[in-house]
Order: structure tokens, then sequence, then C-alpha cells
């Protein structure tokens, strides 16, 4: 079943055409990533599934229901979240209180409750805690322990770029959308996050992302979808998109095959 | 203090959790570096900033439990009025009731009210909302209108409904101003409410002749700069025990306090419920809420945070705070007059915000205390003067440390000192012959009799003044030997500066230390004293 | 830096216990002494040296001069002991009641007297808190030297706000050598602190506080020694109906209290009369009123008043005023009484009218002794500080009557304040205070610029 | 008779002056990120320094140069004094505080403001002084525009000389090697600096030439309104910024615009409802502009990059 539908979706910035017409969908427990050269509106897109940008017309469906034109802490509180290309951390709160304040869509005790420190308060902390460890403890010892009152600034950049998925996590969602989440990894880190990037799927969520490293994109992509110029170019398995010959050019600009080899 | 803490340099202490400290170097800058972990790196070097005299008090102070911690700072803010009105204390202070005292105190708890609720505002939302001042002032209005003469035969409403009500309508106007001013980011923000702070002061003072279209006669609205008189007060603590169960005032044991001394109890229970209710609301979905949108709020949105909610939930929080002391403020003073709410008030609020360090509950108590505290001791020269002198020599301390070049300096410039006085009695007779009006402190004594006062000496201390500021500039731009030469002139130029005209003016001499001490405390420590330094970069 | 720390802290205690106050002595009168007169080439402190071996006795000859003179008038007044004139007849004690004088006076000068003065000291107003400052501190200066005692003034900034000013007047009560207040400025300061001095029964006396309601009822404490809103505004309007005879008047106030409060008076004296008027406000910080006399010279009223206190912009709305052309009168009020804003107006300021319960202070021969001295330390002055130098010399007389009944106490110093009888001045107007301590009678003269100089008109 | 020409020229004269003090303001601004409130005070600086000169060059046997030159020298006493006290303000009091947070400077600001106030009342006068209106131009001297109307010569001096400032600045921005200096700071201070350029040497040169635009705008206030005063800084700032910000903060004509808006806006506030509220006007303005626009009328927001 789709969990996410696309339906020709248009955006522009001013005279440039950045997403045009496109239109794909997401079922549920799938591994999507979409795949572009650089300016090919990737970003732009992600953009446009959490609410950020409003798009120009189109429409998406999330879980039947459409989502054009919510905030984007509505979109999130439906079960969408994402993480940054560039990131886009809380840096001077702790770590474990980056990844609690990414509960707050899914908690709803009101100011009395806070002022007063009813049990029911108290009960929902404790859990917004649970959550937390939980989300960071996905990412074995790394973040966990005495690091969780660590600000997020004296974190490496790798370890950055986990706590942000761990933020996302904290959200529940049920659809993952990554921004190029291997971006500045070293190959060994690269291998994790795909790893990783397979794991989550297996505890549950659908994931959308998008890549550049082919070597995460042909490790776990269900499907693979193809942009250029905010068009969709080509579709389907790994192998089916990168032999594609639009999607070659589109990269290369000549006929030549790079990326066989997986 | 701030300055001691950031130039001692002494062995690290073993820090007892157990962390790992795999990067331990040495401070590089006092911005955190970006990618090196540097919580684990710093470990020690905060650690350092905590030695010395001050560091061990600090020190000994957080192995301390917090209750303990609030209890005992309670405790102390309770016993002062009591204590200081017994006759040792006054004694010693030399004064004849402790009233005066009390008046400060009881100021220092308002101010600190108001500045938890910019706290929250500034601080916690990171909105630089510069229109605060408009929500105290427009409580104070609020009060004034539901509990005095003013309106017709005077309507009287209770003081336990007009302020709910005051509080409650004011923190709508700030959920409105918000949700006006909430489009603008940053700056523009802080500009658009400090336009609508500033209509506000105009128009207190000017509404005084308001046609209303289905009235014949025009309208006073504010009694313009004369202001509201006469307001009721909040008879809200007793000494009468029956009073107590009739109206359900507070019962303080039997002792018959001053009007003042009761307010002072009244602020003091207000600041401490105010900031538990802040405390609670920060470390909740809320404040961690508020926090995330400060650092990005785009990101936060993105999270499922509402972020126009919650800007909205900071503007109403911190203007329900401003009208609850606003409220409570006028109903002490007995009055409201614009002046209270113009620039100069919000000016000091945020100084005190700062200065103790924004987002730090216990450091906008503090700032706010010395704030209230350092110009009310300045009125008094003489302690101006041991300030001045004796602040002078610390700070000196502080910067070059207690080493040979200091005493170098402080000794050669005690000796050109005397030198120069020697000479000009020996080659112009009579000219040293001045006698500035100072009321007999022994500083202030001894500083004129090393120093030449000529007998007209108000332009020369005038000019003394602009050359003691070169001289200063030029101390600390210049790098080789000579900077200790200008030390030694601007030593000199401003101990005469300060015996001719500092001493002489008091009233504005308060102003100029205040400000000049603000703007060092800024520059040597920008996070305020008990602020976080944050990084504001990616 | 620990040691450093603690010796403040210890210092800070050590000066607190300081202040000693030496017991009051009586005053000691003798009659014992010669006739002298003065020779050329004598002056007082080389009498004293002749006669008692010691140059710094000659207040004695001047003060037991001054007490003959007002027994027998051959006796000259000495009023600048600097200046003495051959002929004129001294009173020289001999030693023996020199002696007792001299001891008298070191007794005097250890008392610990002070006098608090509150005003705006700093910000927009200060130039008037400043003047009155300095004046009360010059009419100290000269009572010292006077009399021998060493009274203080102690200074309390009240940013001409009621809040600030409540926190002044408790340091000044909570300190038991202050015996009187002077100040402050800006009525809704002196409404706020009315009931602190009233709580303390200690002297206020207020040089420019003039709303009407603060003498009536008034308090027991309260005293001003200037005439109120309510005599200056009616006066202003007669004058300006019935000598000038406009029919129309443009008001202007500058938004402080005693601004507002005088111009209300003008309007309701005005309108009861039948004049048409018109009103606006401008702030204190104002620069430019340009626009505001656009909208004047398009109604073309007969008279604009303007009771601010500013001298500048008195003088740059005369200015402007002219700039355009506006053929009527320009009327102002006791901040005209200052002769810098005709400088800044230049000849746009002739034939300008002012209201003032005094004649000019710069003209005033009481006043000479005070306004020389004044000029010698502090410069030019205007309109504020006499009123200011009046209120302490009344504190000044009643704190001495008080000492000499050997009974210097702040309720005395009410007492005799109240009982205040002077036939004159340093303003050249008898001083006593009648209902609500007000003063009695309060006069308001019409000035008018002529040459650049005021010259009294009604 | 018709206000309407008079308002004008009221409006412009005030326009001016603001957009004198909006210059410094938004350059600043446009570089450092900085609302530099002590930008009042230098201002206000500028007015006593050319009272200075004017004292020692028209003692009261009348003046000893001619009034043009005069002028001049005021001009350029109080341009090199402003220069001088903002650049040492920037390097004592912001320079330090270039990688604090944002509020830290916004503190020194304000306080350098009153410390700068006070000093001037402490050791010249906390009394207003007098430019005199007759003494540089005569009240009654200016150019007669038919009827009553007539323009002061004083005022066609203020206009004449906001209009030759904005010129030379215009030209500075645009065509020397400061002005592209000035121009890529502004745009992006760390490329900047990685490209080469001095960014210490163009905002000092940046305050050299605010500051000396805000000496040239105190100087023509006392000669067009007659007198100055220690307080005259901070509500004249407060409008100056108001005008940069109404404008576009960062904008050179931005600046200008805002000034002549603000400054007319409170000649037709004062002319066509009532003086007494010619302020809340001015704010009112303010809050209306930013409302409808939030870049101010000639600004640019900066888009948000994700």
């Amino acid at each position: 079943m789709a969990i996410l539908n696309v339906d020709r979706l248009s955006k522009h910035f001013g005279g440039l055409l950045v997403v045009n017409d496109l239109s794909f969908e997401l079922n549920e427990g799938e591994i999507l990533s979409i795949i572009g050269p650089n300016g090919a509106g990737k970003t732009t897109v992600l953009n446009l599934l959490t609410g950020i940008n409003p798009p120009d017309s189109g429409d998406i469906h999330f879980q039947g229901q459409s989502i054009v034109g919510l905030q984007p802490h509505q979109i999130t509180k439906l079960g969408m979240a994402r993480t940054f290309q560039t990131l886009r951390l809380f840096l001077n709160m702790s770590i474990i209180e980056n990844v609690m304040s990414a509960a707050y869509p899914h908690t709803k005790k009101g100011l009395f409750d806070i002022i007063f420190r009813t049990s029911g308060w108290r009960k929902e902390e404790a859990q917004i805690r649970a959550l937390a460890q939980e989300s960071l403890s996905f990412f074995g010892e790394r973040l966990v322990g005495y690091r969780f009152d660590q600000p997020a600034y004296s974190l490496s950049y790798a370890n950055r770029r986990r706590l942000e998925i761990a933020r996302a996590m904290a959200t529940k969602p049920k659809l993952l959308l990554l921004d190029e989440p291997a971006a500045g990894m070293n190959p060994k880190e690269t291998l994790e996050i795909t790893e990783l990037i397979g794991q989550l799927r297996d505890k549950g969520y659908t994931i959308l992302f998008i890549e550049h490293d082919m070597n995460v994109v042909s490790g776990i992509s269900d499907r693979v979808i193809a942009l250029d110029y905010g068009q969709k170019i080509a579709e389907g398995s790994y192998q089916e998109v990168v032999e594609n010959e639009r999607v070659i050019e589109a990269y290369l600009g000549r006929k030549q095959s790079v990326w066989t080899k997986a | 203090m701030s300055v001691e803490k950031n130039t001692q340099p002494t062995n690290p202490e073993s820090e007892s959790s157990g962390d790992p400290r795999t990067g331990a170097s040495p401070r590089a800058g006092d911005s955190p570096r970006i990618g090196v972990d540097e919580w684990v790196a710093q470990a020690d070097e905060r650690k350092q900033a905590r030695s010395g005299f001050w560091g061990t008090i600090a020190n000994r102070w957080e192995t301390i439990p917090v209750f303990w911690r609030i209890g005992f700072v309670a405790f102390i803010l309770i016993l002062a009025p009591i204590v200081t009105n017994t006759t040792p204390v006054l004694s010693l202070l030399d004064i004849s009731n402790n009233d005066f005292m009390v008046r400060v105190g009881a100021t220092f708890l308002a101010f600190s009210i108001l500045a938890i609720g910019l706290n929250v505002v500034v601080g916690y939302a990171g909105l630089l909302d510069l229109g605060y001042v408009a929500f105290f002032g427009l409580a104070s209005y609020g009060y004034a209108y539901l509990s005095s003469d003013f309106i017709g035969a005077g309507v009287h409403v209770p003081y336990f409904i007009s302020i709910p009500v005051v509080v409650a309508f004011t923190a709508l106007v700030g959920y409105l101003l918000g949700s006006l001013a909430i489009r603008l980011y940053g700056d523009y923000l802080a500009i658009v409410t400090l336009g609508f702070g500033l209509l506000f002061f105009q128009l207190a003072q000017t509404l005084t002749r308001v046609r209303f279209f289905w009235l014949e006669r025009p309208v006073d609205l504010t009694r313009g700069p004369n202001g509201i008189n006469n307001l009721d007060a909040i008879p809200l603590i007793t000494s009468r025990i029956e009073e107590s169960i009739a109206y359900g005032y507070i019962y303080l044991f039997g002792s018959t306090f001053t009007p003042t001394i009761k307010y002072y109890f009244l602020f003091l229970i207000m600041l401490g419920l105010v900031v538990l209710v802040v405390h609670h609301m920060n470390q909740s979905r809320l404040g961690r809420g508020w926090r995330a949108m400060r650092e990005d709020d785009l990101a936060a949105e993105v999270m499922g945070i509402p972020v126009r909610h919650l800007k909205l939930m900071a503007f109403a929080t911190g203007a329900g705070i401003a009208a609850l002391a606003g409220a409570t403020f006028a109903a002490w003073q007995g009055n409201v007059v614009p002046i209270r709410y113009n620039v100069l008030a919000l000016i000091n609020l945020y100084a005190m915000v700062v200065l103790g360090g924004l987002g730090s509950l216990p450091g906008v108590i503090i700032g706010a205390f010395i704030y209230t505290l350092l110009p009310e001791i300045l009125r008094n020269v003489v302690y101006a003067t041991t300030l001045f002198y004796v602040g002078g020599l610390i700070g000196l301390v502080a910067w070059l440390e207690p080493s040979k070049r200091l005493v170098m300096v402080l000794g050669g410039t005690f000796l050109a000192g005397l030198l120069l006085k020697f000479l000009v009695n020996l080659l112009w007779p009579g000219f040293d012959t001045g006698v500035a009006p100072t009321e007999g402190f022994f500083l202030n004594q001894w500083a004129q009799s090393w120093l030449i006062i000529p007998a007209n000496f108000t332009t020369a201390g005038n000019l003394a003044i602009g050359a003691g500021i070169a001289a200063l500039l030029a101390t600390v731009s210049i790098k080789n030997w000579w900077r200790y030469v200008f030390l030694g002139l601007t030593i000199y130029l401003f101990g005469f500066a300060w015996e001719t005209r500092l001493a002489v003016e008091p009233s504005v001499t308060r102003i100029l230390v205040v400000g000049a001490s603000l703007v060092v405390l800024m520059i040597t420590r920008p996070q305020g004293l008990l602020g976080k330094l944050r990084v504001e970069i990616l | 830096m620990n040691k450093i720390s603690k010796s403040l802290l210890v210092l800070l205690l050590l000066f607190t216990l300081g202040a000693g106050v030496a017991s009051a002595a009586a005053p000691v009168f003798q009659d014992g002494g010669q006739e002298y007169i003065v020779q050329a080439d004598d002056w007082l402190s080389k009498l004293a040296d002749k006669n008692y071996g010691d140059v710094l006795a000659w207040p004695i000859i001047w003060e037991a001069t001054n007490a003959k003179a007002a027994e027998d008038d051959s006796f000259a007044v000495i009023e600048n002991p600097n200046l003495i004139e051959v002929g004129q007849k001294l009173w020289i004690p001999d030693t023996g009641a020199a002696e007792a004088m001299m001891g008298d006076r070191e007794s005097k000068a250890g008392i610990n007297i002070k006098i608090g003065f509150m005003g705006p000291l700093t910000g927009g107003a200060a130039f008037l808190g400043q003047e009155q400052l300095n004046f009360a501190k010059t009419a100290v200066q000269l009572f010292n030297e006077r009399t021998g005692f060493n009274v203080q003034v102690t200074e309390g900034d009240t940013e001409i706000n009621p809040d600030t000013g409540k926190i002044v007047a408790e340091r000044f009560i909570a300190d038991d050598s202050v015996y009187a207040v002077v100040g402050p400025a800006g009525s809704q300061v002196c409404e706020a602190t009315q009931p602190v001095f009233e709580a303390a029964g200690m002297v206020q006396i207020t040089p420019s506080c003039t709303r009407i309601s603060l003498t009536d009822p008034g308090t027991a404490t309260f005293f001003r020694p200037v005439p109120h809103d309510g005599l200056q505004g009616p006066t202003d309007a007669n004058y300006m109906m019935n000598v000038l005879g406009v029919t129309s008047a443009y008001l202007v106030d500058d938004q402080s209290s005693y601004s507002t409060g005088l111009t209300d008076e003008v309007e309701a004296a005005l309108t009861a009369a039948g004049a048409t008027v018109e009103r606006a406000s401008v702030t204190q910080q104002d620069t430019d009123f340009s626009s505001l006399v656009t909208t004047i010279v398009a109604s073309n009223p007969g008279v604009v008043f303007f009771p601010g206190q500013i001298s500048s912009q008195l003088g740059t709305l005369a200015a402007q005023l002219q700039e355009q052309s506006y053929g009527g009168t320009y009327f102002l009020a006791d901040g005209g009484f200052d002769i810098s804003w005709v400088d800044t107006a230049g000849e746009a300021a002739e034939g300008t009218y002012l209201s003032f319960f005094a004649p000019d202070p710069h003209f005033v021969l009481q006043a000479r002794d005070l306004t020389t001295r004044y000029e010698a330390q502090y410069g030019d002055y205007g309109a504020f500080g006499g009123p200011s130098a009046l209120s302490t010399n009344v504190v000044l007389g009643a704190i001495e009557r008080c000492f000499n009944a050997d009974n210097l106490t702040r309720a005395c110093v009410v007492e005799e304040t109240a009982a205040t009888n002077l036939a004159d001045s340093v303003l050249g107007i008898p001083v006593s205070f009648g209902a609500g301590n007000q003063i009695n009678g309060g006069e308001f003269f019409i000035f008018q610029v002529q040459d650049g100089n005021f010259v009294l008109v009604q | 008779m018709d206000q309407l020409p008079q308002t004008i020229i009221n409006g412009l004269t005030l326009g001016s002056v603001y957009a004198l003090i909006a210059l410094g303001y938004s350059m600043v601004y446009g570089i450092l990120k900085l609302l530099n409130f002590a930008h009042g005070d230098v201002y206000m600086i500028g007015a006593y320094i050319g009272y200075a000169v004017l004292v020692v060059l028209v003692p009261s046997t009348g003046p000893l140069l001619p009034i043009p030159i005069i002028i001049l020298v005021m001009f350029l006493f109080a341009m090199v004094g402003c220069s001088i006290l903002g650049v040492a303000i920037e390097r004592f009091a912001y320079r330090p505080l270039r990688n604090a947070p944002r509020i830290a400077p916004l503190i020194s600001a304000l306080w350098v403001s009153f410390v700068l106030q006070n000093l001037i009342q402490l050791t010249i006068s906390p009394r207003p002084l007098s430019y005199g209106s007759g003494t540089l131009i005569p009240v009654n001297s200016g150019i007669n525009l038919g009827g009553d109307l007539r323009i002061h010569t004083a005022r066609v001096l203020v206009i004449g000389t906001t209009i030759v400032m904005m010129i030379a600045l215009t030209y500075f921005i645009r065509s020397t090697k400061w002005g592209r200096a000035m121009r890529a700071v502004a745009m992006d201070i760390d490329a900047a600096a990685m490209m080469g350029v001095d960014v210490n040497r163009v905002i000092v040169v940046t305050f050299i030439v605010g500051s000396a635009l805000a000496g040239v705008a105190g100087v023509l206030v006392g000669i067009v309104f007659f007198s100055i005063q220690h307080t005259m800084g901070f509500l004249a700032g407060l409008k100056g910024f108001t005008a940069s910000v109404v404008g576009g903060i960062g904008s050179i004509p931005g600046a200008v615009a805002g000034g002549l808006l603000i400054g007319m806006a409170e000649a037709f506030a004062s002319v066509y409802i009532s003086v007494t509220f010619k302020d809340a006007v001015a704010f009112l303005v303010l809050v209306i502009v930013l409302l409808i626009r939030p870049g101010g009328l000639l600004g640019r927001l900066l888009v948000q990059k994700v």
C-alpha cells in the first residue's frame, strides 16, 4: 500500500522551474532513493514534502491524506520526519535534549501539567527520556552515557549526522526523509550509514532518501528515481536507472556507464 | 569577579566523574572549536576557571544539593530586612532605619521578576523584544483604571480580581502583538517591538484629551506626565491573625511591618512563584521547544514543534510576568507615571538580563541584584570613592597579576607623583593650593596629599578626564613597554579627575562608573556572569 | 586577591563607623570689645592677625560687626567679607570674647549637619537640577562662612522618576545627620515623596513643584516658598486678555509635569474668559518646531504661550516663529527667565513676555553675594537657582534657630521652618508660610524682553 | 494660507538630518549587523565640536573669517573629530565583541551612549548651548518662493549638503576601492576576508565615513535649529535608526528615502493631525512599513537557505 503519493508536483523559484510535473509513490516499508546531479531539485522535493515550501501545483497524499498547505510541524505530526543536508542541529542544547525536543508532536501535556508537575507530566517526561535514550542507543555506544548531557556542538561531524537521524526518529515517524545522509563522511562511515538505513527499514520505517554517493544508493535501495532539471527521467531498480541513457547523459553528458559494478 | 575567573591559570584538578578525557588540550580561544570533541577537551579548562578564592567558593557551593542552595538564598532574602532592622546593623551602617535598604531590596525583587519575564522572551525563546516595558506599563495603567478613583466615581475592584484580569489582558495583548510581529526575524522584530514600546510611552504622555465620537467632551486617558495617583494598595500581608483568616491574607508572625517590608515579602513570594513556574516551563517540552527554535527555528518547525505557537506563548508569558510585576509595582508605589516605562527602563532591564547571563535564572536574579544595588551604593561619595580606588587596584591586579611589573608601575607612579608635587611646590609656590570639596574621607585625603591640586581645578579636572581616557586607550592599544608609562599616566590622571571632578559630582559619576563597568564587563565576559558562551555559527 | 577582597570588606565596614557626632554647644555672646574704623589697606584677616594673632579668626570680626549692626545702625553691615571699605565702623571683640566665639565656631564646625538635595541631576533636565544644586551649595557655603557651621549638602539624583525619588528620600531619612531636604523638581516626584517625608517628620522644601494640590491640603512637612500654578495661570491669562487684548491663543506644553499643569491653568482661565484656545504639546527632546510653527501661523493666534523649561527650546521656537513671519505675541513662563534663550533667539526675542514671581536674580541686590559667588564657581545661570537658594536659606535659618535653642532635631526644624518670617530674601521677596505651608502672598510679575534684557512691565 | 509648501520644506529639512544620521546607522549595520546605538551621540559630539569652532571663530567682536568658510571649517572639524571618536568606539567597545552573542555589543553600545552624554554634561555643561539664530545665517534671510513662502538659507544649506553628501557617498561606494571592499564585506564578511579584504580596515573606514556624516548632521542641526544639548543624540539617534530601518537597513538610498519619509511623516503629522502625536506617527510609520514590507522600502530580506 502506498504511504506517500506525489501527484504532478511543480515548483518554481523566480523564472527557474525547480520541480516539474513530478509524480511518484512510495510503498510502506520501502526504501526509495532519489538521485540526480547538483541542482536537479532533489532537496526542493524534500522541502515540498515537508511543507517548508508550498508547491505551485500538484498534490501530495500522505497516508491517504492531502498534506499540501499544512504547516511543517503538522506534517511532522502526521508521521513524516527528515534530516538536513546542511546539518541543522540545536547546537547549544545537550545531545539528549536535541532528541527530546523532537518528541514534541506526539506529547501533549499542557501548561497546567507543566507548571504543577502532575503525575501525568512526570510519566510523560519519563517516556520522552526513554524514547530519546532508545533513539540514541540505535547508534551503539557513540551517543550514550556520559554524552547525553554534552552540548551538540561538541560532536564530530559523523556523530552530528547520527544525532540528526536520532532526532528525526524521536518524532515517531512512519516515513523518514534523509537528505544526503552520507555527505561528508569517509568510506567507512558511509558503509556504516548504509547498513544503518537498512536497519531502519527493519525497524519498520519507510525511507526516502536523497543521495549522491552511488555506493549507498546501490546497497539498499528498493527503487530509485532519477531527477534532472526537476523532471523525473528514470524510475526503477537501481540497475535499471543507472543504465538508463538519459540518466547517464544527465550525469556525464555522454554515453558511458560507470556504475555497472554493483 | 569575572575578570579573575578568566585570568587565573592554575593546576587542573582531576574531574571526579571519570569521564574519558581524550583530547585535553590547552584552550585555544574563547569560542569553542567545531568538530573537535569540545566538551571533553574543555573539562580541565572548566575546572581551571574555578580556582582562587571565588572559584573555591563556587566549587563548594556546587557540591550543596540544589534544594538547599535555593533554601539558603531564600532564607537570606527572608531574613535580610529583619536583620537589617536590628540596632547593631543599623549602627554599623550609621543609619537610623532600614526603610531605604528595604525599598532598594523590594525594587530589586520587582525588577528580578521583570527581568525573568524578559529572560523568557529573550533568553529562552530568543526573540529580541524591545517593547517589553510597554507590557509592564500597560498592566500598571490597567491596574490604575480598575483600582483607583480614576474612572468616574472610582472603580475599586479588589486586587485579587484586578490583578488577574490585568495579567490576562496584558498576556493577550502580548499574544496579539506577537502575532503581528512574528512575521519578522531577528533585528526587525526588535525594531518593530521597539517602535511599539516608544509608541506606548508617547501615548501615555500625551493621551490627555481624546475625543470619542460618542462623547461630547474630550477624555483624559492617562493624565499625561503626572500619571494617575492614589492607587489602591494590596493589603496582602498582615500581622493580625484574624485578618488573615477573614480575608485570606498571608499571615506573618506578630511583628508590625512597614508597608515597604510588606511589599518586600509580597515581591519575594511572587519572585519565588515566578521562578518556580518559569523553571518548570523551561524544564519541559515547552522549554525544549523554545530553546530548539532559538537555535534553529526552521529545524524546530520541521521536527514538529509549532514554532509560531511557541513564539506567541513566549510573548504572552513574558507579557504576563511583566504584567504581574507591573500591577504590583504600581500598587506599591501608589501611582503610575509614564517615565517609569521609558526606554531607560528597558535598557536597565536588558542590562540586568545580559549582565547576569541570558537564559540563566540565577544569573538574571544576580544581574538584577548587582544592577539595582551598584547605583545605590555609588550614590554615597565615600563608598563610590572606595569602589573607585580599591576597584581600580583590583582591576590592575587582575590585569597584570601580582608581579614585579605591577609593583614597578604603582611604585613608579607614586614616586613620580611625589616628585612632581615637590618640583611644582618648589618652582611655583602657591600653585598647588586647591582643596577639593570632599567629605574628608581618608582615601581622598591621601590622594590629595599626593596629587597637585591647583586652586581653580574645575577646568583642569575636565581636561584630565579627557586626557585620562586618551591615556587609557593608549595603554590598551600599545603593546611595548610604553604601555606601562601610559598606565602610570592613566592612574595619575584618573586620580586627579576623581578628586577634582568626579567625586564632586557623584550623580553624574554614578552613571559613568556603571556605564564603564558594564562596557568592560561585556568585553571581558560577553556571555554575562552566569551565562554560557554559545556557538552561533554552524 | 583574596586578601584584597577581604580588606575591601573590612574597609567598607571601617569607614561606616567613622562618622562621629560632636556634642552641641550653646552659643556664646559676650559684649567686651572695641570699635574700629577701617583704614586704607585693611582687610579682615589682617585685623584678626593684629588683634588675635590668628589670620583665620577673621570671621569673628565679621560676625560680631554684623551682630552689632543689627542693634546699632552706625556699624557697617558687611555683606562680602572680602570687601570692606575705608571708613566703615567695625566691632572687634576682645580676646576673651573672641576665644569664646572661636571655640563656639569650632564646636559648631564639629557638628555633622547635612541638607539633602534631590532633583534631576542627570539626563535631559540636568541643567535645571544642577543649577538648583549648585545654588543650594553656594547658599550653604555662604552660611557656613558666616556662622561657622559646617553644613554639608548631600545630593540625590531623582531622574524625575517618582520611584527613584522615594528611594532618595528614604536614603536621606535614614541618615540621622540630614535635617532637611531641598527639592525635588517635578510635581509628580514631589507628590510621591510627600508622604515619605511626612512619616519621617522631616522638612521638605521644594523650589520648583508648582502643582496646586501639593499644598492644598498639603502636609505638615512640605513647604513651598514659591507661588503655585493657581496664581500664575490666571495672572498670565489676565495679562494676555486685558493688557495685550488678544482673543485667541495657542498653548504649547513640553510634556513635563510643570508645563502641563501650568498650561492647564492658563487654558482654563482663558476659556473661562471667552478666548479661543488651541493646544499642542512637544517633548523636551524636540529641537525642531517648524511644523508646529506652520500650524500656528495658519491659525494666526494673538498669542503663543509656551511654558517650557528648556531655554534652548524657547529660543528655537522664538526664532522659528520669526522665520515663518508670525505676527503675534510670544509669551513664556518661569523657564523664560534665563537670558540664554534670548541669545539663541537674537532679535526674535524682542517683545516677548514672560511671568515670574520675583525680580531677576541678576539684578537683585540681596542676592549679589550669592550670584557673584555662583558665577565665579559655576558660570552663568538661569531662573531655577534663585528659588533653590531661597529654600536652602529658609531651612538653614531654621536649623540655626534650632541649634541656638539647643534643640537641633528634625521636629524642631519643621516647627522653625513653619515659623519662618523673613522680611527679605535672596529673591527680594518676603517669606512666610500660610495654609498648607504655601508661601504667603506670592505675586507674579510680567516681564518683557527689551533690547535683550528683561524689563518689568507689570 | 496654504500650509502644504511650508510643510514640505519643514519635512525636507528634518528628513535631511535624519537621512544623514540614518546613513551611518545603515552602513554599520550593513557590514557588522550591529545596531550602533552610540551613533546618535557621535552626532551630538559633532554638534559640540561645531560649537567649539564657532566660539573660537566668531568672538563677540564679530566673525574672523567669511561665514561660508567658518561653516566649512565647522564641518571639517566635526567630521574629523567624529571620525576619530567613531573609530575609537569601534576599536574599544565593539571590536572585542565581534564574535560575542549579538546582544552584548547592543548593551555595550547603549552604555557607550550614556557615558558620552554624561561626559559632556560633566565636562562641558548640563545647560543647552546656543549656536545663535543670527550669528551665522540671519533668520530673515532666504529665498522667496512667491507669496508668503520663504525658504530659510539654513534650510537650503541643510538640504543642499545632504544632496552633496549623498552623491559623494554613492560615488565612494560605487567607484572606489574602499567602496567595493565595503560592499564585499557587507555581502559576506568571512568570504571577503578569505578573498584578501582587510576586514578590520574596511570596518574602520565604514565608521570613519558614517561618523563624519553624523558630525555634519550635528553641525547642520546647530545651524538650522539654533541650539544643542547633551541629550540631543538619543532621540535623534532613534529617529535616524527608524529612518534607516524604514528605508531598508543596509541600503544607502534606502537610508535617505527612509530619512525623508520619517521627516515628512513628522511634518505632515504635526500640521494635519497634531504636533503632539508626531513621534507616535513616526513610530507608527515604522511599524506599518515593516509589516507591509518586512525588509524596508528599498531593502532586501535575506532568503533562508534550507
